[in-house]
């Protein structure tokens, strides 16, 4: 890709490379040490924010009330039936997983890659990963008929001596997003653990200077914590990185390891992986733009880092494309009548049109456009594909899910499925408890690990060299 | 810029730590208690009774047996609660004015019935037979203790799933011979306490009841009349009772037991009990 | 399970005989111990609250009760939902009471049920019964396996009045004006008003049609008495037919190779007389491909009966009479002459076949008359079977009515209104009928209703008459009175009560006796009265044993009843109506009949035959009709019959297959007003369109209205609008549904018997009928040792009358969840009956599967289940731990039969009292976020081992009979060991026509379904269709 | 313990990583062996300079994810095995593919587990007090954009005098005496 398409004398373009620059030229350490914990420190709380905040918070009080009816009525105030016994429930809990998906992959994958430019991006990604993990979590809870008795899916002692039974994916699902919350928890705090003691030196304020350095543990960044901390920290991405591929493949094992035509397929897996990092790169976009708008971060999160974006979107879309292809082809290529019903069934039939939304969002139009740095490069544009891509992959779950169950091997109990009040209250709920907590993060929490940026600027070089080269 | 904070607080920030940890344990161990206490179970708990009637008085004092009152235990789930009847029938002529007796009396002339409270109390779900149990050589004080010497009413076990399956996993442990059901004083059999039982004559279709006959006496050369001793004690309970050994076609072989584990696996192949994995199948008891 | 095992039966029948009062009633509920009761901590039996309940009025709207999202308050759930948590086993139980008895009876065993014969008095015929009472409750009604009639089996009707009895919305009170009074005044005042006229004038019975010799002997004496007295049976649903008339005649399809129905729905429900056992000789028939017999049917509105037919004509109803007489022509009977009618090529083919077909088997085949049909058409169909030679062979004509009396019920009715509009009815006595609700349009009845000076009514509800009766004395049940009837074959059952009457209701033995000389004889001594001289020998001995075995020997007709009828045929055959007229038909519904079980949420749940319709009536249409007076189904349409001033009504339409075009069939039994909480409200109400002149069809017209009804239909049904290349049938005249389960899926698999004979194996053979192979596993099979549960089903004798669906309802204290919840798809039935469309649906061949848990031995559910909470016992049941279940509904999504069903609200009703008493003990009352589905009625299976187990020895073929085999007329279930060889069940599994549904998922169902094999008459064969086994 | 008294050593401030890591070199060459440096970031360089290498993280997770791999399987196989055989859709009650997921899933738990409070373990973490946080400079650059180089009082070339001088010597911003 040429710098044709570049306006040549753009300080944000590097020279030398013709890309654009991970951080915009003339930062320091202290630059944007204060930059970033300035966001955190100031005592006034920007209006936007209030108002913005005011929305998710109701967003998530309705979400409360939801989950209260639900718990007194029982599921049966979901649009949830037979056939169709899984609905928006189960959907959203892996449409949020996946989401989260991203963030690990920015903090782990990208860090094992030396991928410096993830640098200023992975921390609200983690943060997100964390959020919707949490919203996510919630759904297998609440969706079964008596969640009050959900720990017995846990491997306790109990008086009934009667325990979990580890063949149904269903527990497979429980030891993984359990530990995916944990680990992935523990990995952004760790990464927090010196901006916390930047935090405590830079504030003034004496509660807060003591809530950071409880946070801190007392970092005084001595060079042989620092190697341990890289260490662990490379070690967790390490940890991290099969974990993420194995969690949306459990998830998916939970349709690929039942009966089901349009569930019971091996591609699963990695289709299900792949669409999560979509959909996930989708939504860091989708947070990310904002941000650097509202809080003047372009010189941190530049558009290398949305063109970088626009471009891991493109190749994930790709390989989803290829599973759709694939479920096509061996519908037709099994020769087995339940695919090709199941597959004719899920294009043409009662439901087709969720199958059309779901090829218009998530390969139509990006998959044509994305090639184009230009529109790579588009704030509003990537955007406007970020929540295109977040529907589609919506959808997608929604495809899967109930045209796969609506009409499955005996025609004779054969239904459908309309979703009630109460779905989307729940799902609506947990945007807003998503965006409530995150901007609680961007609040009180450094958004842009500092330590990491410290490391790309030009004073971190040891050996005098002036280009302000940084990162890759 | 100084310190934040005080140099205690390193020891402090680290104990706390551990501190977490231990209660976190602690916690999980009380809860893991709380659902086997009495508490929870209402083991060993008497509850106000109508009338505070004493099985040790009945039972050990004068000697009524178990299915005087309990009439259906040998014929049905429920082992019956005695009505108001069965007490008129003997405090009609004693302790006739006995202050204690007054609810009795009240139910008996207006014809309402004594609300006892449920001492052994299984949850709704659970679906428990008497029958089978007693027809199997399970003696009433396996479960319910020796009642024999309870003044009030008490449940002896927690009646918790993990207690039930802890016999139906190894029935051998509790068997005794039917004969022997109704004895609250039955010991499992030892070397000063040995138990000999003969086999019926094997045919199938002879009941549980009929297909072993035991004695705690030495039936060598004596094998009618230690038959006779067997006898029930009165027709009350006859199914149970094991068949006089005259009553066999050929007079049978005695075998000695002198331990519970012998004795259990020889009722266990006798009495056809049911192997551990259909004995803990969910709808023996679930339906 | 007879009722020998609880010693002499005679001495049951005297308790019963001597009255309970409602004290003893509780008395002897409070021996219970709660469990043994009903299933809910906190529903133990509690004098106050039942004696409250059986107080109280139900002021809760129908809606309500139904449905339970709008029942519950919001603290209620709160208590629900702690109580869920309660059984979860990790929080305290409340102190539970144990209420003993006072005196116990001897012979009462707390646990274990008594079994005690009595019989439905239904005007079709009675149907003998066996019914199971625990603590003197009755829990379970089923056939009387005994009695040469019916051989145990039931019927939906007969199984929904177990529900009736129970029915919280039963009146409670004798009334007069609204204010409560005592029998006893109603009584005087009757007594003395009668005597007061000497001869009876203008004293008036309106009775529902007396089926109950004792009831006629007392009306005759009545009459005797006062000689001025009338009395006017009207039934509506039978009125003008046969079975009024009294000059039914008899069938025994044992020897009948070819039947034909002309109109005749003999084989859907007890609305046709002789039902059980029609059908149990049908279906003895169908059991082995070397004895098929034939049926063809002409018919006018799609029936079970028709689509069962190898051959099936529909026709519009008009047009029957007027294919009868061609039909008698061709066969030669006498005084039959064509009618020159211009019949289409194919109704010509079709009648000539039919024709040489039953020459070729005469003496050896039987034609049915339509009940709702032009009595031309019985008269030739006498004719028909008297020139085959069919009479005394397949044919018997009884010398007595199966009625004690019968009567022209249309007329007498006609001339009642008319006495009552000339002002001459002092008194009118309604007896059990809702004239106010169903009596014919044109005769304005409400109006005459007024003139007259007293009514009373004597009925089982505060119904549509009752409401504005001066009088109302509440009915007893038939289970809470002595009574008796004669079954199909005239033997006479004893009606003896289960329970004492629970609203102390009366019946109209007293009403009628209360005018005799000895006004206190009680029924049971009148029954006994009656039949002192039929019984032979000792009296008592006799009539215990009547009691005992179900029936009076000696009572049925003779066999060797008239052999020659003078059968020949005059008069003349009404002339069909034209083509384009459209017709309207009327026909008592198949689960409410004619409007009398309303109440029962059992039967307005239940979907309908042929429709699966749950909750509502519709006018049913063909698809073309539809389309020409271009509706969608579900639309409101306004049906209005001609006449003289036009009625109209508000109906949603639906179509039916293989429905005659220009022909709408309506169901009685529907828009009841004050039919109580469940039935209020449903549906539309057919009589405001019914008139005298044509009570069983009419012309009329139908319009369009706005608006869409909101039907609940419980299986989806769509055209096949595939093209070739997704395997459709191209052409969109195909049901999807059935192209998918009798193509590709091998769902539904049969052979013409030429087919059979040629390939005995066709079941398990070809691409498209695939078989379980034991060797194709991944891992070792698990062993099945001592006892292994399997169901046969014969998809040959099946004919989808419902009856096994409704006793299951009552065996597994089945919820009734609602039309609204229906119609989301969350009906609980464990069991239900897939009917598949085959072919053009103009004119499809229809296949019934009764769907249960298949309880496979790799069963795909249990495998996803997080908690073990339906896991495989040692005998291979897929058992379901209630408790144990969290709700996650995976195991539903992953079962490919979707028979799974899951309360997704609380559906089970914990409050009213009366339904309490209907529970089986046995059960769990299933509650909140449970999944729950067949069980092979474990609770039986694990109470035959017991008895087993205590004597040693195993379990015999056949000691074990679940629900639904039970109930089934066409004994088309058996259930049993499958490892026993001698079995039936493992004989019938063995067979090669034996095919298990989705067998190449390799799920090994245990329930295998026997391949059905069409006798086709090959001059009437038609196009080659799909079912042959693709070879490859 | 009685909290320390008198220093803890002398505190050297530079601007660059590199004068950093020039001044560590050779105070270790000079035989300090009682001596840190603290940055804002990582700088490797630096660590090597005060011949700092390797360090046993790995091995705690290692073993800690090990320890979750077998605790969790062998539960497994109890449970389904011994503790409560049940027949699960004919499936063989030792069905070990399925027991394969739960335990990877413990395994990275505890290694992940012990990967981070090992490192905090053998960092000393949480130190809330440490006496540097009395140098006037330390915490405005420590987390900022300030390097220093810590020679401790128990280092036995350690003399406040020379040692000061010393430091001085690499041209620091500034040298402070840190007390405990």
């Amino acid at each position: 890709m040429g710098t044709t398409d570049l306006k040549p004398n753009d300080p944000a373009i590097d020279p030398a490379t013709g890309e654009y620059r991970v951080i915009a030229p003339g930062q320091t350490f202290r630059s944007i040490t204060e930059k970033i914990a300035g966001i955190v420190l100031t005592p006034t709380t920007p209006l936007g924010w209030l108002a913005l905040f005011g929305v998710a918070g109701a967003g998530a009080t309705m979400l409360l009330v939801a989950v209260t009816w639900l718990f007194l009525k029982g599921t049966g105030i979901w649009a949830v039936t037979q056939p169709v016994a899984w609905g928006f429930a189960i959907i959203n809990f892996v449409w949020w997983i996946g989401i989260g998906h991203a963030g690990t992959l920015i903090s782990a994958i990208l860090l094992l890659f030396k991928q410096g430019w993830r640098n200023s991006i992975n921390r609200f990604a983690e943060a997100m990963t964390i959020f919707a993990v949490v919203c996510a979590g919630m759904f297998p809870l609440i969706h079964t008929g008596r969640p009050w008795l959900a720990y017995w899916m846990l491997p306790v002692p109990l008086t009934m001596n009667v325990w979990p039974q580890f063949r149904s994916p269903l527990m497979w699902d429980v030891f993984a997003v359990s530990t995916y919350a944990t680990i992935s928890v523990v990995f952004w705090y760790i990464g927090m653990v010196p901006d916390f003691g930047t935090m405590r030196d830079r504030s003034q304020n004496k509660v807060a200077q003591y809530l950071y350095g409880l946070a801190s543990l007392g970092w005084r960044g001595s060079v042989r914590h620092w190697m341990r901390y890289e260490t662990a920290s490379l070690l967790l991405a390490g940890l991290a990185t099969p974990l993420v591929l194995s969690v949306h493949t459990v998830i998916s094992f939970d349709f690929a390891v039942a009966i089901l035509p349009g569930w019971h397929t091996t591609i699963f897996p990695p289709y299900f992986v792949a669409g999560a990092i979509y959909s996930g790169f989708a939504m860091v976009l989708t947070l990310a733009i904002p941000l650097r708008k509202f809080y003047h971060l372009e010189a941190l999160v530049t558009e290398r880092h949305i063109d970088n974006m626009g471009k891991v979107l493109l190749a994930t879309g790709f390989i989803v494309a290829y599973g759709y292809g694939m479920e096509i082809f061996m519908s037709w290529y099994s020769a087995s009548h339940w695919e090709a019903f199941m597959m004719w069934n899920r294009m043409f039939g009662p439901m087709g049109w969720s199958y059309l939304v779901l090829v218009t969002c998530n390969l139509a139009i990006p998959l044509t456009t994305l090639w184009s740095r230009k529109l790579r490069t588009s704030i509003s544009y990537m955007f406007f594909i970020s929540i295109l891509v977040n529907t589609g992959m919506w959808f997608e779950r929604f495809v899967i899910i109930v045209t796969s169950l609506y009409r499955d091997f005996l025609p004779s109990s054969w239904g459908t499925y309309r979703a009630t009040k109460w779905d989307y209250m729940t799902y609506v709920g947990t945007l807003g408890l998503f965006t409530a907590l995150f901007l609680l993060f961007v609040r009180f929490l450094p958004m842009i690990p500092m330590s990491e940026i410290r490391m790309m600027l030009p004073g971190a070089k040891i050996t005098a060299k002036t280009t302000a080269e940084a990162g890759d | 810029m100084a310190q934040i904070f005080d140099r205690s607080s390193n020891a402090l920030a680290r104990a706390s730590l551990v501190l977490t940890g231990l209660i976190v344990i602690a916690l999980g161990v009380t809860l893991d208690q709380l659902q086997r206490s009495p508490w929870v179970t209402r083991q060993g708990q008497r509850p106000d009774q109508p009338v505070p009637f004493s099985h040790k008085h009945h039972v050990q004092g004068l000697g009524l047996q178990c299915q005087y009152c309990h009439v259906t235990v040998e014929k049905s789930s429920y082992a019956g609660i005695p009505p108001t009847k069965t007490c008129i029938n003997c405090h009609a002529q004693i302790w006739t004015n006995a202050q204690l007796l007054e609810p009795v009396r009240s139910s008996w002339a207006t014809g309402e019935s004594l609300a006892w409270t449920k001492v052994h109390d299984l949850p709704d779900f659970v679906y428990f037979s008497h029958e089978i149990h007693v027809n199997k050589g399970l003696g009433c004080a396996s479960c319910h203790g020796r009642v024999d010497q309870m003044p009030l009413m008490y449940a002896e076990n927690t009646l918790q799933m993990e207690w039930c399956l802890n016999c139906h996993r190894n029935p051998a442990k509790n068997l005794r011979p039917t004969g022997e059901i109704y004895n609250m004083a039955w010991e499992k059999p030892a070397e000063d306490r040995p138990v000999w039982c003969a086999a019926g004559d094997g045919k199938t279709g002879v009941p549980t009841a009929q297909s072993v006959s035991c004695t705690t006496k030495d039936p060598s050369g004596a094998g009618a009349e230690v038959a006779s001793l067997e006898l029930p004690l009165g027709g009350a309970h006859g199914q149970a009772g094991d068949v006089a050994a005259a009553a066999l076609p050929v007079a049978p072989v005695y075998k000695r037991f002198t331990s519970q584990d012998e004795l259990g696996h020889f009722l266990l192949d006798h009495y056809k009990i049911r192997t551990p994995q259909e004995l803990t199948s969910c709808e023996v008891c679930h339906r | 399970m007879s009722n020998h095992e609880n010693g002499p039966m005679s001495e049951k029948s005297k308790k019963q005989s001597t009255p309970m009062t409602l004290v003893q009633v509780r008395e002897q509920l409070k021996g219970v111990k709660g469990k043994r009761y009903w299933k809910s901590v906190d529903e133990l039996a509690d004098t106050a609250e039942f004696q409250a309940a059986v107080e109280r009025e139900f002021p809760h709207a129908a809606q309500e009760w139904v449905d339970p999202v709008s029942r519950r308050g919001f603290m209620k759930l709160m208590g629900a939902s702690l109580a869920l948590a309660g059984l979860a086993g990790c929080t305290k139980q409340p102190d539970e009471p144990i209420y003993a008895y006072v005196k116990q009876p001897e012979d009462l065993i707390l646990g274990k049920p008594m079994y005690f014969a009595t019989a439905h008095p239904f005007v079709t015929g009675a149907v003998p019964l066996l019914v199971k009472s625990d603590q003197f409750r009755p829990i379970k009604i089923d056939g009387n396996p005994e009695h040469p009639y019916n051989q145990g089996s039931s019927d939906p009707f007969t199984q929904g009045t177990l529900l009736d009895l129970y029915d919280p919305d039963r009146s409670q009170h004798v009334t007069y004006r609204g204010e409560n009074r005592e029998w006893a005044e109603f009584a005087q005042e009757l007594r003395l008003k009668v005597a007061g006229t000497k001869d009876g004038t203008g004293i008036y019975f309106l009775s529902s049609t007396i089926t109950s010799p004792t009831l006629a002997r007392q009306w005759k004496a009545v009459q005797a008495a006062y000689p001025k007295a009338t009395l006017v049976q009207y039934d509506p649903a039978i009125a003008g037919t046969s079975v009024a008339n009294g000059t039914s005649v008899q069938y025994s399809l044992a020897d009948a190779d070819v039947i034909v129905s002309l109109d005749a729905d003999f084989l859907s429900g007890a609305s046709y007389p002789g039902f059980h056992k029609l059908v149990g000789d049908y279906a003895a028939r169908r059991k082995d491909p070397e004895k098929l017999n034939r049926l063809y049917a002409i018919e006018s509105t799609p029936t079970t009966t028709g689509l069962k037919a190898e051959h099936r004509l529909g026709l519009r109803a008009s047009e029957i009479p007027a294919f009868a007489a061609e039909l008698a022509k061709a066969v030669g009977a006498n005084g039959a002459e064509g009618t020159g009618y211009n019949w289409t090529d194919e109704q010509k083919k079709f009648l000539a076949a039919l024709a040489k077909d039953l020459k070729a088997h005469a003496g050896k085949s039987a034609v049915i008359p339509g009940l709702y049909q032009d009595p031309s058409v019985e008269v030739l169909a006498l004719a028909i079977n008297t020139a085959l030679g069919n009479v005394s062979k397949t044919v018997l004509v009884p010398h007595e009515p199966a009625i004690p009396l019968p009567s022209d019920q249309i007329a007498d009715f006609k001339a009642l209104v008319a006495d009552m509009n000339a002002g001459k009815v002092d008194w009118l006595v309604i007896l059990n009928a809702n004239p106010i609700y169903s009596a014919p349009a044109d005769l304005e009845f409400a109006a005459a209703f007024d003139k007259a000076k007293m009514v009373a009514h004597l009925g089982s509800h505060l119904d549509e008459t009752g409401q504005i009766s001066h009088w109302h004395i509440p009915a007893a049940h038939y289970l809470e009175s002595w009574s008796d009837a004669r079954a199909y074959d005239g033997t006479v059952s004893i009606v003896q009560p289960l329970i004492d009457p629970l609203y102390g209701g009366r019946t109209a033995h007293h009403v009628f006796q209360t005018l005799l000389n000895e006004p206190m004889v009680s029924p049971y001594d009148a029954v006994r009265e009656t039949w002192k001289s039929t019984i032979k020998g000792d009296f008592e001995t006799g009539w215990r044993k009547a009691l005992h075995q179900g029936w009076v020997d000696g009572t049925a007709f003779d066999k060797a009843a008239k052999a020659s009828v003078d059968a020949g045929f005059k008069g003349a055959v009404p002339a069909p109506s034209p083509k384009d007229a459209l017709e309207i038909i009327f026909r008592p519904d198949p689960n409410v009949y004619d409007g009398r079980w309303s109440n029962v949420g059992w039967l307005q749940e239940l979907p309908k035959p042929v429709t699966s319709l749950s909750w509502d009536n519709a006018a049913l249409v063909s698809g073309a009709t539809l389309t020409k007076l271009n509706l969608e189904e579900d639309d409101i349409v306004e049906l209005s019959v001609n006449g003289r001033s036009p009625r109209r009504v508000k109906a949603p339409v639906i179509v039916v297959p293989g429905h005659p075009d220009n022909s709408v069939t309506v169901h009685l039994g529907y828009g009841r007003e004050f039919a109580g909480r469940v039935g209020s409200g449903a549906g539309f109400n057919a009589y405001l369109i019914r008139t005298t002149d044509a009570p069983f069809y009419a012309t009329g017209s139908i319009k369009k209205l706005d608006g869409k009804w909101g039907l609940a239909v419980t299986k989806s049904h769509f055209q096949d609008h595939r093209p070739k290349l997704f395997g459709g049938q191209g052409n969109g005249n195909n049901s999807l549904e059935a192209d998918e389960a009798i193509g590709e899926r091998g769902i539904i698999r049969y052979a013409t018997l030429d087919e059979f004979k040629a390939n005995p194996g066709f079941a398990n053979e070809g691409e498209t009928h695939p078989k379980t192979d034991r060797d194709n596993t991944l891992f070792p099979n698990w062993e099945y040792k001592d006892n292994a549960w399997g169901m046969s089903i014969d998809m040959n004798s099946c004919t989808g009358c419902n009856a096994c669906i409704v006793s299951c309802y009552a065996e597994n204290n089945i919820a009734v969840v609602g039309k609204q919840q229906v119609r989301i798809g969350r009906n609980m039935q464990w069991l239900r009956i897939d009917t598949y469309f085959e072919g053009d649906l103009s004119a499809p061949r229809a296949h019934f599967q009764p769907m249960a848990c298949q309880h496979c031995e790799n069963a795909p559910c249990e495998q996803v289940c997080p908690v073990g909470a339906t896991v495989h016992t040692p005998e291979g049941l897929n058992m379901m731990a209630y408790n144990r279940c969290v709700g996650t509904r995976y195991c539903s999504n992953n079962c490919p039969y979707k028979v799974r069903r899951f309360n997704f609200l609380l559906y089970s009703d914990y409050e009213t009292e009366s339904l309490k008493l209907l529970r089986n003990p046995d059960v769990s009352v299933r509650s909140r976020g449970v999944m729950e589905k067949c069980s092979y009625c474990v609770q039986r299976i694990s109470a035959a081992k017991i008895e087993a187990d205590k004597d040693n020895r195993a379990i015999q073929d056949g000691e074990i009979v679940t629900a639904c085999q039970q109930a089934c007329p066409a004994s088309a279930i058996t259930f049993g060991n499958i490892n026993d060889k001698q079995s039936r069940v493992a004989k019938l599994q063995a067979d090669g026509r034996s095919y298990q549904v989705l067998a190449d998922l390799n799920t090994r169902p245990r329930t295998k379904y026997v391949a059905a094999v069409l006798n086709l008459n090959d001059e009437l064969a038609e196009a080659p269709v799909e079912h042959l086994p693709a070879k490859g | 313990m009685p909290p320390r008294e008198g220093t803890y050593g002398l505190l050297a401030e530079f601007d660059t990583p590199g004068d950093l890591v020039r001044a560590a070199r050779q105070a270790r060459l000079d035989g300090w062996r009682r001596l840190d440096c603290y940055t804002p970031y990582p700088v490797e360089e630096a660590a090597e300079a005060i011949g700092f290498h390797r360090n046993k993280v790995p091995l705690v997770t290692l073993v800690g994810g090990l320890m979750g791999l077998v605790a969790m399987f062998l539960l497994e196989m109890w449970i389904s095995v011994l503790a409560y055989p049940l027949n699960i859709g004919g499936r063989p009650t030792y069905s070990w593919p399925a027991f394969i997921v739960p335990a990877f899933e413990w395994t990275i738990l505890f290694a992940g587990l012990s990967a981070a409070f090992g490192m905090l373990a053998l960092n000393g973490l949480p130190t809330l007090y440490h006496p540097l946080f009395n140098a006037p400079n330390f915490r405005d650059g420590a987390t900022t954009d300030k390097f220093f180089l810590c020679l401790e009082a128990l280092d036995p070339k350690f003399d406040l005098v020379e040692t000061r001088a010393y430091l001085t010597s690499f041209q620091p911003v500034s040298v402070v005496e840190v007390e405990y």
